[in-house]
């Protein structure tokens, strides 16, 4: 299989945090029908792991019966992932992407510090009341190869 | 999944699987009831198991740290894989939570 | 986690072969959450499989930039699993179920029969032109826990 | 993942992994171009790795197992699992092609 086979999916689940587990095994098994390396799998995982809990723990507020959409695509090598709910929405995007910041006392706020250090572009689309819409991207092939088995 | 063993007044909190928000919320509630039942002065992370971490599990972590630390007690971690340490490393946790390779090396840590 | 716990996921991907392996590791990773069999876990990636197989090489006859979507539901200890193309559609529906029946030399005709004998319940609904769909239903709870370990 | 290799007549075929329609695939064409070339006498389907299998897999093996017999030649698999050797019971293909425990077994076998 190659790594620029265009691909697409799409998953739709119900906003329970056990499901967090199936967006990153979906991802997962995604990427890996190309050749990557263990360390951009294991940021990829961590990177929408990180969207998909903010969906269910800060979007819908820990109500169960909401949806959250995944869509990944892979075309020429690039892996989009679009991470989306209906929840209540950031107020400030940029005061919410900055480190250390978070809303709930008991997280750390860095979710969207691990989106950005592990992904090559993090877009956030918000609207308070109306949900949150997190695009991640990540050029899987690696302009020099040699490199990349030397980071695992 | 979340296992715990008492060796004396050390605590050894044992995760299998994904440290996700799921493991999170057990790893607090379990750790947390505990802490407050039993006089324990070192927490410790069997991490052997741990496939997966994210900041939700870095934030329970973090969470016992502080914690155990108000109770004056101590905690550590030991047997990290690759993938997971990258994280806590990012993440400067590895800063405050010293590391070590097995259990008894983390159980021999009597001075700090 | 509980075994009843209600649970709802939607997955869609083009209709490439590489993908019936996603539709196997979201199912897996769906079921695993409540406390299953080996043996039924095994049946469902099973039946699932030849459904979503069916799709791609029957419904849509190669062509990879369809779509395939899967829903399926946890309800009640009831696992509910719907698999539909918009490809060719079936001409003889009891005709394509009976066991050996296949309209492909080199396939042996048993899609259905694995369905049948590993599922409690399948319905196919199929219009000529507008496509399957499979809808596969098992009971996840055992009347008698204690034969299901036996069974492995 | 099809690899194979070559002891004496027999050709022996390793699937690591899901054998499904991909899998059907590439077993399917990987063993019938060697047959074409060379005199195969014992097709061996070494199965210790293969974790999953539907009516795709079943089909390219009774596939193979026609092509061979039109040959003259014989086809025996070894190491399935148990969860894979319930599906092919139920396919009644354990009929016709004879499972063995280990490699050296299912070599053995020269008379039928
Ligand atoms: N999907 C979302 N819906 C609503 N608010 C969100 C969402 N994602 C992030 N936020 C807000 O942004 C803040 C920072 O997020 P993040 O960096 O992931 O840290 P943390 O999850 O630890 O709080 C959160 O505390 C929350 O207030
Ligand atoms: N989704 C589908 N779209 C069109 N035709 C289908 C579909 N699923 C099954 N069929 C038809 O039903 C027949 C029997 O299916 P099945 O029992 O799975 O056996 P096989 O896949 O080995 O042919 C197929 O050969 C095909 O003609």
């Amino acid at each position: 299989m190659d790594k620029n086979k265009e691909n697409f999916v799409r998953l739709q689940f119900t906003s329970i945090p056990d499901n967090v587990a199936l967006a990153r095994v979906l991802i997962s098994s995604l990427v890996a029908q190309g050749d990557i390396t263990l360390t951009d799998l294991e940021e990829i995982k961590v990177a929408v792991s990180e969207a998909v809990s903010n969906s269910v723990i800060h979007g819908y507020q820990g109500q169960e019966d909401k949806l959250v959409t995944i869509e990944a695509s892979i075309s020429k090598g690039i892996l989009k992932v679009l991470i989306e709910d209906q929840g209540v929405g950031i107020e400030d995007v940029e005061q919410a992407m900055s480190p250390a910041f978070s809303t709930d006392p008991e997280r750390m706020g860095l979710g969207f510090v691990f989106m950005q250090s592990f992904m090559d572009d993090v877009q956030v689309i918000s609207t308070l009341g109306k949900g949150t819409k997190v695009i991640l991207e990540k050029n899987l092939i690696k302009e020099n190869q040699a490199c990349s088995h030397l980071a695992n | 999944m979340v296992s715990v063993k008492f060796k004396n007044d050390n605590l050894i909190v044992k995760i299998i699987g994904d440290f996700d928000l799921v493991i999170a919320k057990e790893f607090r509630e379990k750790v947390d009831k505990l802490l407050m039942d039993r006089p324990v002065n070192n927490l410790i992370l069997d991490a052997t198991e741990i496939s997966f971490i994210d900041s939700s599990g870095l934030g329970a972590l973090l969470g016992r740290y502080k914690l155990i630390q108000q109770k004056g007690g101590r905690m550590s971690i030991f047997g990290v894989k690759p993938s997971v340490f990258r994280i806590l490393e990012l993440s400067g946790i590895l800063k405050i939570i010293p590391i070590f390779t097995t259990e008894s090396l983390a159980l021999e840590r009597k001075e700090a």
